[in-house]
């Protein structure tokens, strides 16, 4: 164990990877996102992804009660958490235990020893002491006595021991904040902010952080604390914050109301990760948004429909295993041509599987996922970001095309936060929707009489005088919309459902490559969450001189209509993904193409690293015949 | 068209052939139907029926008002969305027995106690109509099936004791033949404001023909019914000679004959619509030792849930001022970025 | 309108297409079905195909209330009802006018010429009797009054008119017996015994029956009565009976059930078309088979889970909207690990959709609707004979393997009757399964140490001794079953379940070809009930010289082994399907093959015919280059 | 491992850490069942717990027994399955007020009216645990929870009214920390054959700490709770001061003070486990005018679903005698073709 470190004033950095780890009850996942903020006024770029036990509070001290949030920064953009943290804090010795593994050899590893009881160390399955013995010859190692000097910091506001020891994680934000030179001042005004009806927790807190802040400072120790300077990136001018993907969701889908001047109507049942899309949106009522908590995901999408009925929109959000409920009312929704934004925070699966982890596993369900030919559009968010952009996008053309809309996240962008460039309401254009102005149409009405371009149906809602109409999920008459049996009737509905869908390709913008030329050896074709990763690794490959490009796709289905002819521009395709190969599956099945499959599923995102790889043995195979 | 000023039962039926067997206890319902809303005065343009699926959830089919014939079981979540996003509307739910009580039960409880203002009959025929004659969560014990064909061995669930237990704020029965009583409780059931649930009893001629003859048989109705109104002595039979009172030590109801060991009419109970302990005495009632209750059992006054809904609206409005989306996405903090790209350097600690 | 009938005794025909049809009331159905038990016993092969409307009884008189039964026999091997009926039974104006645009120029059209009352016509949207102007000029006719004929039949028996007309189908049925030369017995002692407790109907329908023999045998008109003979169908030896697919269905579980030597749990909710196989179930108690009437398809599906957990042989059945209702419960069995059964009668989707029509769009639904990577063993019955030995397939492989599978069968052959060669349960093999013997495994026990060849996990059921442990739907980890959050778990246990699946396919036999040679220029791959149709469009286009074959999977997941290699024998693959290009999609990503779909989504099965042309055309094409 | 002879409550814990919030109401649960089944001699052999998915159904794993994790509101289903295919197995199902009544309701609804033989516990802590915090169908109106900033609006629906309503037979309620009364209702409960439903006022001590305080508190549980059993008179109080009446024409129930206006204890209504109307009145009483029942509120005695089964299978088997697949799928017409494979001609007729 090596704990000469070495000293450096202000040691200049590009990037850094910094992992946050403790029990859940030290408040990680705060420590993380007040770090994430500070960092972000800095001015960098960042990424972050916290991982969280599926306990609310798992027991002290164990291995599964660990909880860790994970941030990259840069002077560059910075699109992923990061592979390998450059350091690691560990609040107590099941910390260390659980994330060691993640380390790279010679990172920094900051550690609380006041937790290394005989006790917490055999909880966390220790042997011995690692701290004595040469568990950690591999890494730089700063064992400080976090929570002895926290108790010190906090000892005048009279808290009690366990109190006290709450402030440990502020102790050791002061001290992070103090050596990525952060600025200290808003997480003071969060704290202040936060216990405003508890004075003495306000200030132990801020004392903590201070104290910490402050042994950076004056470095009590007998060697220099390392000390860094990352210099902020540059991005477009304009105004910035955080978000997270369900507060861009949200944000986003309130937009999308705002611009199409309806009331948005929210049905839900709480899921995790999708929960935190519905607790934003109960606070934005004033928005002309109501949220509605269900009885079930069953009855949160049957209320949507009924309030896209009715003349609002209809909206619900869930994962993987509330969609799969809603599944029945989907084809309802489909079969009625209601506008529908379905939201799906994916997690890992099948059945409950892994609810805090995240996956790309539900795109076949998205696609292929109900009884009958079900055609429904299906897109996907790339990141926090990017979230609000395709909520919009997802609200559009369920109301201009009128249809459902299945919109994929998953809990990696859910809860992963980065800088976002805060837009304008003003500048959104306005979303246009199909309800006939009065007067417009004129009994005998038929509700499937169809816009020629998009093949719409009118949205005529209850409350309409005169044009009082029955619909249903039986099959309709394409000419009167009343109940029918006949089977060319069916054929032709069928046809028209798909029709609809499919010339949904016309109304979306053409399919771009994300980076790199418009042919080439390789193209990684990714979708959702992967963005980062991909991104981070082609640029890595053609910094290397590869001819490698990236394209990612927002539309799943349907397809871009000039995606096939862009892959066509290509030697070989590859399809990295948080699953066992379904948007493989997609293009295969579309365009006849022997896709090389990466595939991870183990309820973490990809590293850079591993899709580097996959981009290596991938060039290093021959190229395919054109039409293997 | 333009619109009459009073319109009549007819006006009230769309164009579609009616599709129900001859016979069907449904086709009367339809009628009461036809005629409640021509009596109210209801404007076809803000009136919808909801249904789920079934013999009776065709129901909305022919109807000429708005009419959505959704999903097996899942009227009341839909019709809950539409109340909802439009509470002007009048939004009747039409079920059955297997729609609202086996696969719809959930939703019915949720929308009962939440207290949305639905109107919501659920047509019991004791019977699955629509796929052939299974029988149904409110069939007899014994009933013999193609799903059970040595007779079924299941408690029933009784209709108006479970929405009682869903905490139902109005609860009524009537009989689909019943022309006179069907419309009165039909008009009790609009007036109210909440979740109002009748249960009818519907004959379906094909699978189940005469399950409520012992009652609901013209010839029999007034000897083994007992019509409640609020106010009124819970007095029945042809003689009216029969009322209900309370055993408080057994705390049961007890038939008495009025006349007899010096029991006069105001020794009978009276009927009190809010008291749900009576309103559960009432509809466990059957024969052959108790006439079977119809009418208006339980009602009880409270906000609905738009009502409640919209209260709190008004207040979060009013502390919101006029809200700006531009603001809202700023809560927190928020930096800038210069038009060189540049960032501030973060001020020096 | 051409009423000369020609006389002909006893005219030979190879094959002939009844249709019998009339209002619901009628008593079509039934008609149908005896007519078609008196021409098995009669040795034809046949194959049938019932048509009902929706309604229990639609009003009478009107189009959607027409009924129909269409039977199709003959002397050689009869697949399918027929494109064309060469007779037709109209009991009805409105019978007659929904059936017409089915018949081919010259066929025999039987009228009861009693029903046609103005009424009756305006109901049937007839402007002017189709009797007295050219409507049915292209035809032979044959208008009787079958009303009165019955009426002054039944005269002697006291019943109502009403009563009294009821027996008309027996009259008919009687008519057509004898134009068919097929033995009345077995009608009558099906009536003897219908009727045992109304004797008076019963004489009374029984004198119909002879009364309308007895019309055909003396002819009591101007013109003499076609009359056929169509010899026996030669057929392998041993005792025949028909039999409908959810018959089959039913009997083939309650085999697998004798055969396995377990209790059969059946969990189901009613619904078209997939309630006959509940009803059939409930009445053979006495085998060991508990049937379950659940409140709801999510509770059916999961009271067959607890069934399997407890260790009887879980089964499940329903149709579309109700397979859609089970899609997490589905994720909990694959998760779990446990055997069992999931039958699908497919109709017509989406949502509602045409529920007493017949549609194979659920093959989408079946492999890839679940949340999660949630792989499944899917197979399709072709004909209903064919679900008897599919319906043990799929118990055995959900036993040997510990999976659930999922069964496809549809409206068709749920309904429809064929002759079927009664087997000897005696004949069937045994099916085994997983659960230990007493003292095989001993603690500590991990519920998910697998079997190497299958890779099936142990059937522990609750009551064994020393052995309890806890499952869920939560990840568990490989080596102790216990939760696990751990990545490397996780991926482990996704491919070990996919790998589970994959392996099923070491377990079937290899694909062969249907019919045909094994390499040729089109092979036409089908699945399910369009067996017949295929089939015989396959065999005549052989029949002009055409190098076609016909393949026809039973296992749609994972498909057989051979089967790119068999497919790799064709220049051209068509695949017809009654959905919108399901397997088709299969195909693609499985093997990247060009191939050519045939889609028809009309509510009805294939016409010979349109394969046929389907086929007529993919040949006329080029070739394409074998990796096109 | 040989059996022991008497287990003790420690042999019913599994190897399992368990993983609630500590100061969790589930521990005091978990502590009370193990006990239970330690002192009713249960065999973890053919003992299950099956559960949904919550906080409280992360139970089955802490038990050394066969346990079942299910998915979200579907244990009844499950457990139903269960039961019927090993009715010699005790099966317990635990659920929470989101899991059972939210989107369970129905499978509740359905296993109290079938009397399915399963003991269900019910552990309401008046909030969603497991997904942080959102208010569930129990919850008080005007709850604040992440899904409701502006605080809940609709009525909560009462776990044990809702019994009773689906024709409980037995229903029960308790509390967690009260581990003198907690084994005995759930001795109780495993005693009765049918359904038995046990509402647990449990403490969520994250996000909906102290809400059953007001009556469940040790310092004033005596006061503010009356224990009910049967045969017993309704009296509560720690002084045994008071009791409860029915007012015969409100149909209500009063409380009364023993030893004011000449009331003494014989005048007390005495608790009948058998009367679901006296049981109606009990579950409805809360605080501050009424103590809160605990106990065995409501049992009465009948044929279990399974018993029906079985006794409905053995008439069949008298009736049907050994049964023979061949005969089975050869009923009807059939025929036979011979060696050659030709068909006899039909009869000449
Ligand atoms: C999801 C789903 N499950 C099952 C069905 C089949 N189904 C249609 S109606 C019905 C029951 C109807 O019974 P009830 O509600 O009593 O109506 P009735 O026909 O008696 O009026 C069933 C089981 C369906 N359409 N959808
Ligand atoms: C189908 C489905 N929907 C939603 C969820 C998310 N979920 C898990 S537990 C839960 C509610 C738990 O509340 P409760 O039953 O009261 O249990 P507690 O945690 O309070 O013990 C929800 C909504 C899920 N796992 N599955
Ligand atoms: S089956 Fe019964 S309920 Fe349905 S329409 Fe016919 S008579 Fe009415
Ligand atoms: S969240 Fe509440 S119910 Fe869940 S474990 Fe923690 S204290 Fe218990
Ligand atoms: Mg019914
Ligand atoms: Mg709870």
């Amino acid at each position: 164990m090596d704990t000469s470190i070495p000293s450096s004033e202000l040691e200049a950095l590009d990037r850094v990877v910094v992992r946050f780890a403790g029990d859940s009850g030290d408040g990680i996942q705060l420590t993380g996102t007040q770090f994430a903020s500070a960092t972000a006024l800095a001015g960098n770029d960042l990424a972050t992804f916290p991982d969280y036990p599926a306990e609310i509070r798992a027991p002290a001290g164990t291995t599964f009660g660990v909880s860790a949030y994970q941030i990259q920064f840069g002077a560059g953009s910075v699109l992923t958490a990061g592979d390998e943290p450059d350091v690691l804090v560990a609040l107590n010795p099941a910390a260390l235990k659980v994330n060691l593994p993640a380390m790279r050899e010679g990172a920094l590893i900051i550690i609380d020893k006041g937790s290394f009881t005989p006790r917490n160390l055999q909880k966390a399955g220790f042997e011995s002491n690692p701290l004595d013995d040469d568990t950690l010859t591999k890494y730089q190692v700063l064992a400080l006595d976090i929570s002895k000097l926290t108790l010190d910091a906090v000892d005048p506001f009279g808290l009690s021991k366990k109190e006290a020891l709450r402030c440990k994680n502020m102790w050791t934000l002061g001290l992070m904040l103090w050596m990525f030179t952060r600025p200290r001042k808003p997480v003071i005004d969060w704290l202040t902010n936060k216990f405003a009806k508890n004075p003495v927790v306000r200030d132990a807190n801020i004392a903590a952080l201070n104290a910490g802040h402050a042994f950076g400072e004056t470095a009590e120790l007998g060697f220099h604390l390392p000390r860094y300077r990352i210099a902020p990136a540059r991005v477009e001018p304009g105004e910035y914050r955080t978000v997270t993907g369900s507060q861009a969701i949200a944000w986003g889908i309130a937009a999308a109301g705002l611009k199409a001047g309806l009331k948005v109507f929210f049905g839900s049942y709480p899921i995790t990760p999708a929960s935190p899309i519905l607790h934003e949106l109960a606070r934005m009522r004033m928005f002309n948004i109501e949220t509605f908590q269900a009885e079930d995901e069953i009855a949160a999408i049957c209320s949507a429909i009924g309030a896209s009925y009715a003349g609002a929109i209809g909206v619900t959000s869930s994962s993987g295993p509330g969609i799969a409920l809603k599944t029945e009312a989907l084809g309802l929704a489909i079969s009625v041509e209601l506008p529908l934004v379905v939201i799906n925070s994916q997690r890992g699966g099948p059945s409950t599987g892994l609810p805090t982890k995240t996956e790309q596993s539900d795109l076949y369900q998205a696609i292929f996922g109900r009884n009958g030919d079900a055609p429904m559009v299906v897109l996907a968010a790339a990141t926090p970001g990017d979230c609000f952009d395709t909520a919009i996008e997802a609200t559009r053309i369920a109301l201009e095309h009128m249809v459902p809309v299945m919109l994929l996240t998953d809990g990696y962008i859910a809860n992963a936060a980065e800088p976002w460039r805060i837009p304008d309401i003003d500048d959104i254009p306005p979303i246009a929707n199909h309800k006939p102005a009065a007067g417009e149409i004129t009994p005998p009405f038929n509700p499937f009489r169809r816009d020629p371009e998009t093949l719409a149906r009118p949205w005529v809602t209850p409350g309409m005088p005169e044009l009082m109409h029955r619909i249903g999920g039986l099959e309709k008459s394409a000419e009167t919309g009343n109940i029918s049996y006949d089977p060319a009737n069916h054929q032709k509905m069928t046809e028209l459902r798909h029709e609809k869908v499919e010339r949904v390709a016309r109304f979306i913008p053409p399919q771009k490559v994300s980076h790199g030329d418009e042919t080439g050896d390789l193209v990684v074709v990714g979708w959702g969450s992967t963005y980062g990763a991909i991104d981070q690794a082609v640029r890595l490959a053609r910094s290397e001189g590869l001819k490698v490009s990236h394209i990612h796709l927002r539309h799943l289905f349907p397809l871009p209509a000039n995606l096939g002819e862009l892959l066509a521009g290509f030697d070989r395709v590859l399809v990295p993904e948080l699953n066992m190969g379904q948007l493989a599956t997609l293009l295969r099945d579309r365009y006849l193409l022997p896709v090389r499959q990466l595939n991870k599923v183990a309820g973490q995102p990809f590293k850079v690293r591993e899709v580097l790889e996959a981009i290596h043995e991938a060039v290093a195979q021959d190229a395919p015949k054109a039409a293997e | 068209m333009n619109k009459p000023v009073k319109l009549s039962p007819k006006d009230f039926a769309s164009d579609q052939e009616v599709r129900w067997c001859p016979g069907c206890g449904d086709y009367a319902i339809l009628k009461g139907v036809q005629r409640t809303l021509a009596e109210i005065g209801a404007d076809p343009a803000t009136t919808v029926f909801v249904s789920g699926i079934g013999c009776s959830s065709r129901f909305p089919y022919y109807m000429a008002t708005y009419g959505f014939h959704t999903i097996h079981g899942r009227a009341p979540a839909i019709a809950t969305g539409i109340k909802l996003v439009n509470p002007k509307l009048d939004v009747w739910v039409i079920t059955g027995d297997g729609d609202g009580l086996s696969i719809g039960g959930n939703h019915l409880l949720h929308a009962l106690r939440r207290n949305v203002d639905l109107n919501i009959m659920l047509f019991n025929n004791e019977i699955y109509g629509l796929t052939k004659g299974q029988y149904s969560p409110t069939s007899e014990p014994g009933t013999r099936s193609p799903s059970t064909p040595y007779g079924s061995i299941d408690t029933p669930v009784s209709p108006c004791a479970f929405a009682l237990g869903a905490k139902g704020r109005f609860i009524a029965r009537t009989i689909d033949t019943h022309q006179k009583h069907l419309p009165d409780v039909l008009k009790r059931a609009h007036a109210h404001a909440g979740t109002s649930f009748i249960e009818i009893f519907q004959n379906c001629i094909v699978y189940n023909d005469g399950v409520f003859d012992d009652f609901a048989e013209r010839s029999v109705r007034d000897e083994r019914t007992i019509e409640v109104r609020h106010g009124e002595p819970l007095i029945f039979g042809t003689a009216r000679d029969k009322g209900l009172r309370v055993d408080p030590t057994a705390c049961r109801l007890t038939v008495v004959e009025i006349g007899k060991d010096g029991i006069s009419e105001s020794d009978i109970l009276v009927h009190d619509e809010t008291n749900p302990h009576l309103a559960q005495m009432l509809i466990e009632m059957r024969g052959p030792d108790f006439p079977v209750a119809i009418g208006v059992i339980h009602c009880i006054e409270g906000e609905t849930y738009a009502e409640a809904y919209e209260a709190q609206t008004r207040e979060i409005l009013k502390k919101s001022g006029e809200p700006d989306f531009n603001s809202w996405i700023r809560r927190g903090h928020v930096w800038t970025v210069g038009k060189d790209g540049a960032h501030p350097e973060p001020a020096a600690e």
